[in-house]
């Protein structure tokens, strides 16, 4: 019985090669001796007395394989090469004249679009000013929001269209105002709808410095670019 | 009183002054405009009408600059329009130091086939420079380089007038060719020393 | 067999070719660049250590173009920079042909703003310049108008050297600001009256 345990000689190298098919298409088949694998295979299992006609058959059809492989390989040489397309003259590069040019910007150009660019930074400053100070910790409101936050497409486009209402079409209007009488939650929640509608370039939000009143553009305005 | 000779001398000299300040106006307005002007452009720089004035003027500035023997050269294009810019020589030793983006030497390859093919069709291009020259042609036409035309399913690809201008070459394609061809064994012969 | 004389006379013929070709060598960089270039620059162009010979060759030029007595100059800046550039006496006479802007507008704000508020961060320039100001800044770069510099995650940006050039502006930092600030709070004062 320990026999049957032991593992067969042909699993062994050089063998296992016709028994191992991953290892047989890694290899070169110019590089596989069938005929010295297939006889030392048979005088080894007659040598010792292991007689296995599956192994036989296996390692048979390995060698029809690697013939097939053989044959193919040679089939490929055999192909007559393609023409080669007749070698074309490839110009070098035609390097552009270098030309000097004197350009028109001159200071004042870039000092009068800075003008524009220093009061965007300004909005910017505004609106971060206003995340800081306004929101409460997430935990005071978030559990109620749950519902409320995934209806918050729904809530957006209502309380936009409030807003085109309330400045007829384009306009500003003040947040107090927006939010007179109104209870501190839908305060917070209408602000964060004004954020996300912001977000959106729906809106357009800046705080006054001394007064901290929040003012929101409705509708067209002047581009930030 | 002056005598009649100083008076000459005088009248010689202020006018060779009076000279050299229109050529510094011409080599200044060739300068900064960094392109082709044509004559009239030039007559408003010099605040003259005579066009034929200012081209005798381009042609004694145009002799200055091939005489000097330097890096820089005035050109004739077609139509009476002058230029001045850098020898072709000198473009690849001082390349890095251009700010402006300049074409890289993939598109300038394949620009230079199409100039040397041309007319030909864009598929052609495209097997002999390999599948960049996809992104190289549209860049090219961007450039206004070069120019396609659909011809059934294929699209047809030449050089503009504008190209043959900036490089100084004919309009006329075969003389375009002709000239192209000469400078490619020019820059060969280089290549080869 | 070559007498001494004649191979005197060759020796000298190649040299003073040598020196020609040199000198054309920084004329084509000083003119292909339009901004002033140090030594170091030059060395790269003549592909030289020796500095002591770029600055006598530079000299030379300089001498040349002040023979010349023609529109363009060279002149040398501070911290031995030299730069080829059209006499100022000329430019109000040939403003008029020069029409393409440094710039289009979008990338010269973001030029704007980082030149007021550097040294300043890539993510500030976004925050307040937009997305596109990711594009503006590679072309800021490639233009070599503004360069980058790692600190630790984020990209500190800073103007060149060609930049204080370019608008005339001081080399130091802190005085550039000042200069900036001074100039652009007239111009505010300007436009409010």
């Amino acid at each position: 019985m320990s026999t049957a345990l032991k593992k067969p000689f042909y699993l062994r190298p050089p063998w296992n090669i016709l028994f191992e098919f991953h290892k047989l298409e890694k290899l070169t088949p110019w590089n596989i001796n069938i005929a010295y694998l297939l006889t030392t295979f048979l005088e080894e299992m007659e040598k010792t007395g292991q007689i296995d006609f599956r192994a036989s058959g296996v390692a048979l059809d390995s060698s029809a394989l690697i013939y097939l492989m053989k044959s193919k390989l040679l089939l490929k040489l055999e192909e007559p090469p393609k023409p080669k397309p007749p070698k074309e003259f490839l110009p070098p590069p035609l390097f552009l004249p270098l030309r000097y040019e004197l350009t028109s910007t001159t200071i004042k150009n870039l000092l009068e679009v800075l003008d524009e660019v220093l009061k965007g930074e300004k909005l910017i400053h505004s609106e971060r000013r206003i995340i800081e100070p306004v929101l409460p910790p997430p935990s005071d409101i978030l559990p109620q929001l749950d519902r409320y936050l995934m209806e918050i497409e729904i809530q957006m486009e209502k309380l936009y269209f409030s807003l085109k209402q309330r400045v007829k079409g384009a306009g500003i209007i003040e947040f107090s105002t927006l939010v007179k009488g109104l209870e501190r939650l839908e305060v917070i929640r209408t602000f964060i709808l004004l954020l996300f509608l912001a977000n959106n370039g729906k809106i357009d939000l800046w705080q006054d410095e001394e007064s901290e009143e929040i003012y929101i553009a409705v509708g067209e305005q002047p581009c930030k670019q | 009183m002056q005598t009649i000779e100083k008076q000459t001398v005088e009248k010689k000299a202020s006018q060779e002054e009076k000279l050299k300040r229109e050529l510094a106006l011409i080599e200044a307005a060739l300068y900064v405009s960094g392109r082709p002007l044509d004559l009239k452009e030039l007559c408003s720089v010099l605040k003259t009408r005579s066009k034929n004035k200012v081209k005798k003027l381009v042609k004694i500035l145009m002799e200055e600059y091939a005489n000097r023997n330097t890096a820089l050269e005035i050109l004739e294009l077609k139509d009476e329009r002058y230029v001045l810019q850098l020898k072709a020589e000198f473009t690849p030793k001082v390349r890095k130091l251009v700010s402006r983006p300049l074409l890289s030497t993939g598109p300038l390859k394949t620009l230079s086939y199409i100039a040397y093919r041309q007319p030909v069709s864009q598929k052609r291009v495209v097997e002999v420079r390999g599948h960049h020259a996809y992104g190289h042609i549209k860049l090219l036409k961007e450039r206004k380089l070069i120019a396609g035309e659909k011809r059934g399913r294929s699209t047809i690809l030449k050089t503009t007038e504008y190209f043959a201008d900036y490089f100084g070459l004919s309009h006329d394609l075969a003389t375009m060719k002709r000239q192209l061809k000469n400078v490619f064994e020019d820059y060969s012969k280089k290549e080869k020393r």
